[in-house]
């Protein structure tokens, strides 16, 4: 973890909203693993004064560079949206624990669920994963068909299921649906995606298999200033901080 | 030319990491060294540990942010046996933040604190104002921050700085009540009482309502209060609200403060602390000082 | 969608020039119509024409600003023969603020202004922190704020707004001393004291010392003092600080204000007023609400 | 008087620290008057809040355009110099008085005397006074040869003198030393520069012809805040505004 003035070498607008950015950056010779995020300072102190948390999306490794993609949210996104290729920003990372790949074993069933901007951390998850010889399902969720993307990227790689809250694009309903009615075998779970969705992973699948990447809003991101903290079951005072011990936790492990 | 001796304080540059805002130094420890540090303020200590508030716990605003931390910590017990003893791999002062929930805890904290090898000084938080009970009520009344002031002391083997809360009319009245019931030096400000609303929920951001805000928004009102209060009284001053450049640490010197501590900036960057220490020399050169002594006070002192 | 009834203030929208921001008007007036505000404060009077503090009076900070103009004005007689008489081409109401240095000085101001046909409210600025006595003295202590609260409602023709000073360590006692001495509303806050040190000269920027912080950076200040003080009082608050955008007219209403003041943002975006006040149905209509009165207070208000 | 976005559509640095900008902007269909000045909002609020003062130094109605010569003093001008052609800035104005031209008949002197950064506002009323057929005479003060600009440009126009401190370049010494050497009968002097300069002036030149333009920090710039105020002889409570009734003055007037 350090800082590093990055510049952006690519952008491109995905869907409405939602921007893909792609930095060169010393930062990649940190080696920074799939589920991990960095901190970006948008720019001047005043507009936005705190850096924002964003994860990265895919790491290109011979090109010194990596890949985030956001949605336009407040004012942080928006002017970040609004940088152009060649500027650059000043970027902390990578930050927190990133998935537990080194958990998996070649041949193991790991299924990746993602809903809406919580799917572009699970691109270079499905990438290393793939290389690591496990075989890697996506299940991805959007709102609506026109909200969608990335699904193509996904599906080059492995085999990937859709859902759309109103039917608009694969299967009617929630991404839980979807695991219903596949229901496969699973060695791992590694999820991101919105809070009710985590939670309905929590209940119907095994939370001994179960990973989920939380958010939280942050100031340091790097474990000082105790903002980001969550509660476990251990005792009333016991804690662990998303940007440091997280975002990543196994299901239960934080409440 | 960076040389600051302060009671308890010998400190090789007047750059001190703000309490709250640097953990116990173990992830900014990663970053740098820590004995580039002028000392350390770690953060706010109480009798047993305390998880604090419940999240969101920060809040962005112009120019500054809120924080309602709400004093987690590990309590007394691991502060010294696991946080202190990490710091002791580094030979910078520690500055101890004691915080509590009553006169008795104060100075239990105060006390068991004060008796670690490990710590130099120590700041009594009088001025948290994001828990329900203690912190900024003893802050905000000169004779209870006085007598308060006066148990810590009669227990400390460490001089004491105490913390006061910008929440207040009068802090000059509060200040010299401080020094009058002996303590070594003032740090100051705290955070300012603020809060913002999120429209979408039409509720607080902040869990606790209420938060504390900090940045270079206050730093105006901390220089007028540090300007105010160094002519009333003759103990030192740590001055701090909004520090982000040597510039700004050169207008505090000026303004009264004789060391300086750095907060919120450590989370826009991370490296500010020794940015700032290896920019002072000739930021003070440009400006005509030869040492730091010599700014102390500057905008009021005569001979300038 | 935007009107708002409060004592003396029949407003089509709740969006009003802030005091000392807007001079008397001209200025404004040659850059839009009047009329489309839903008042005006003017800049506080005094019995006798001032010319204020020296120059620099303004010096800029981290989203605000600070100033120090000593209340300048041409004096009551001035005020009213010349000033309102030129406000009397618009038919927007007028809420006047009020200055002086003693009790009867206030009384006195009051009493001429509350009679001309063309003020609907007075504004009792007993916050002024750029003056060396009257102003903010007589706002800092809640029974000479309430004392004299009470001999201003005893000669004025129209309902009193009390504007609060944010320098204190309790504004909620201060704010309901006012209500029970019978104040009609209260406008708040006014500016944070606050200084700036120029690093080459060593002095204070203003060549007051000490000036008024405004703008954004004090914007979460404000919020805490109306969402702290809207639950105690129920007379209505007009709020103000660091007001921009229509989100911050919604922010102010939800913590519990009936209308808004809008100052520094003048200086940044002339057209600041007229453009928040075409905005804001759209922006309340976005956040789901169907009226201003539906806003207020929203934040602690049940229901929502 | 209004608010533009003007775009940059020229950018040049004079010499270290002194920029050249050129804004397409319709405050141009105003009329602007030599010696006016324009306030300009330099961007994001919290970097800097306030706008900032600068003179206009030409103006090319057929063009559209204005141009304005500043010095980089702090963050706001900074940033401003930074800013590259094609970008837009909100620029309000015109504002103040500016020189008294129509006081100026035809085959009458005028002397205008700047002082370094005080220069750039007497070229466009060089240039009208040229139209109006009046003598005109420049006479330019800089600290030293390398810190001098314009001298070109105004020597194209009219008769010009130079002064240095130091004397690297024209005569040394200061402006008003130029001046008791030539010795130049004159109807009327416009001056602009640091305040030991007006005064200097005040001291040796007939003050019912000396008109002068002042500095002071300002925050609306449009005479609605009193930030600006200076005294009068009149009384006690008289004032001027410099933003509104300046920023020319008559020798005298204010104090
Ligand atoms: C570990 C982590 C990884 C993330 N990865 C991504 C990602 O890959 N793509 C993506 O689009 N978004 C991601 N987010 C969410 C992203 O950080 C927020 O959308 C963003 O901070 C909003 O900033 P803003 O200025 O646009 O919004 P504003 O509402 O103006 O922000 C105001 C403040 O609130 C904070 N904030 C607001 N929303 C969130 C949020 N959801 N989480 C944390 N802080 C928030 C901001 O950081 C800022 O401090 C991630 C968040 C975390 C914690
Ligand atoms: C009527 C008028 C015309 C001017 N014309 C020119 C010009 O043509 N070219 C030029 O280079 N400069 C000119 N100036 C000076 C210019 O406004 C300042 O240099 C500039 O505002 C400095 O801003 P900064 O952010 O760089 O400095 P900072 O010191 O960071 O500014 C901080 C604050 O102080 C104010 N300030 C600082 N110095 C001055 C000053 N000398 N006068 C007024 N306000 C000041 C700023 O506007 C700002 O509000 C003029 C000033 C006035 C009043
Ligand atoms: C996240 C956060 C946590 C803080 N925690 C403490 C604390 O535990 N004890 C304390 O005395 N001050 C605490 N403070 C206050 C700072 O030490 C400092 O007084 C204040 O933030 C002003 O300085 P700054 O503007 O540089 O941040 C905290 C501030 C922040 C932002
Ligand atoms: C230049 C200036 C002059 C002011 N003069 C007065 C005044 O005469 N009377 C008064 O009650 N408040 C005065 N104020 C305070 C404002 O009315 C307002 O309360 C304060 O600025 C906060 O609002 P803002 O952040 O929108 O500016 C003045 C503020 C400024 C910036
Ligand atoms: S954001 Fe500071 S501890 Fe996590
Ligand atoms: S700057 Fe506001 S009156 Fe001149």
């Amino acid at each position: 973890m350090r800082t590093a003035n990055s510049t952006i070498i690519e952008k491109d607008i995905l869907i409405d909203n939602v921007v893909k950015i792609s930095l060169k950056s010393d930062l990649v010779d940190l080696k920074i693993r799939p589920g991990q995020f960095v901190n970006i300072l948008i720019g001047a102190t005043g507009e936005t004064t705190l850096r924002r948390p964003i994860s990265v999306y895919e790491i290109d490794s011979e090109n010194k560079s990596f890949t985030i993609i956001f949605r336009v949210e407040g004012k942080g996104t928006r002017l970040l949206s609004e940088k152009t290729v060649g500027e650059e920003v000043n970027i902390l990372g990578p930050l927190g624990n990133g998935f537990p790949l080194d958990k998996v074993q070649k041949g193991q069933t790991v299924i990746l669920v993602g809903g809406g901007i919580g799917i572009p951390p699970l691109y270079e998850t499905s990438k290393q994963l793939k290389k690591l010889g496990a075989n890697v399902i996506h299940i991805l969720g959007f709102n609506t068909a026109s909200d969608s993307f990335l699904i193509e990227n996904f599906s080059e790689l492995n085999k990937t299921y859709v859902s759309t809250v109103d039917g608009s694009f694969g299967q009617k309903g929630f991404v839980t649906d979807v695991i219903k009615r596949i229901n496969l075998d699973y060695d791992y779970v590694f999820a991101c995606g919105p809070k009710p969705m985590l939670k309905a992973l929590e209940n119907i699948m095994d939370n001994s298999k179960l990973y989920l990447s939380y958010e939280e809003r942050m100031a340091c991101g790097i474990g000082a200033c105790f903002a980001c903290v969550c509660k476990t079951k251990k005792s009333e005072t016991d804690y662990k901080r998303v940007c440091k011990e997280g975002p990543v936790f196994l299901a239960g492990e934080v409440i | 030319m960076l040389q600051v001796n302060i009671p308890g304080l010998n400190l090789k540059n007047p750059i001190i990491p703000a309490s709250g805002c640097f953990g116990f130094g173990r992830e900014f420890g990663e970053l740098y060294d820590l004995n580039l540090l002028g000392a350390i303020m770690i953060k706010a200590t109480t009798l047993e540990a305390r998880f604090g508030n419940y999240t969101p716990r920060v809040a962005e605003t112009a120019s500054g942010m809120l924080n309602a931390i709400g004093l987690q910590n590990p309590g007394l017990k691991k502060v010294i046996e696991e946080e202190l003893e990490y710091l002791s791999n580094f030979t910078t002062p520690i500055i101890a933040n004691v915080a509590g929930f009553s006169v008795e805890e104060y100075v239990e904290v105060a006390k068991v604190l004060s008796e670690s090898p490990r710590v130099s000084a120590l700041e009594l938080n009088i001025s948290c104002p994001n828990v329900k009970h203690g912190g900024i009520a003893f802050g905000t009344d000169a004779r209870t921050a006085a007598s308060l002031t006066e148990k810590v002391k009669k227990v400390s083997q460490v001089p004491v700085y105490v913390k006061l809360s910008p929440n207040v009319t009068n802090i000059v009245e509060i200040a010299e009540a401080i020094e009058s019931a002996g303590a070594d030096g003032l740090t100051m400000i705290n955070t300012l009482l603020g809060m913002r609303l999120d429209l979408r929920t039409r509720r607080p951001i902040l869990a606790n309502g209420t938060g504390g805000l900090s940045g270079p928004a206050i730093k105006p009102v901390a220089i007028r209060m540090i300007y105010d209060v160094s002519q009333k009284v003759k103990i030192p001053i740590i001055g701090m609200g909004g520090i982000q450049s040597s510039e700004d640490v050169v207008e505090f010197l000026l303004a009264g403060a004789s060391a300086v501590a750095v907060g919120t900036a450590n989370f826009i960057d991370p490296y500010v602390c020794p940015k700032i220490i290896e920019e002072l020399p000739s930021v003070l050169t440009k400006y005509g000082f030869k040492s730091i002594d010599e700014c102390i006070g500057g905008s009021w002192k005569h001979g300038f």
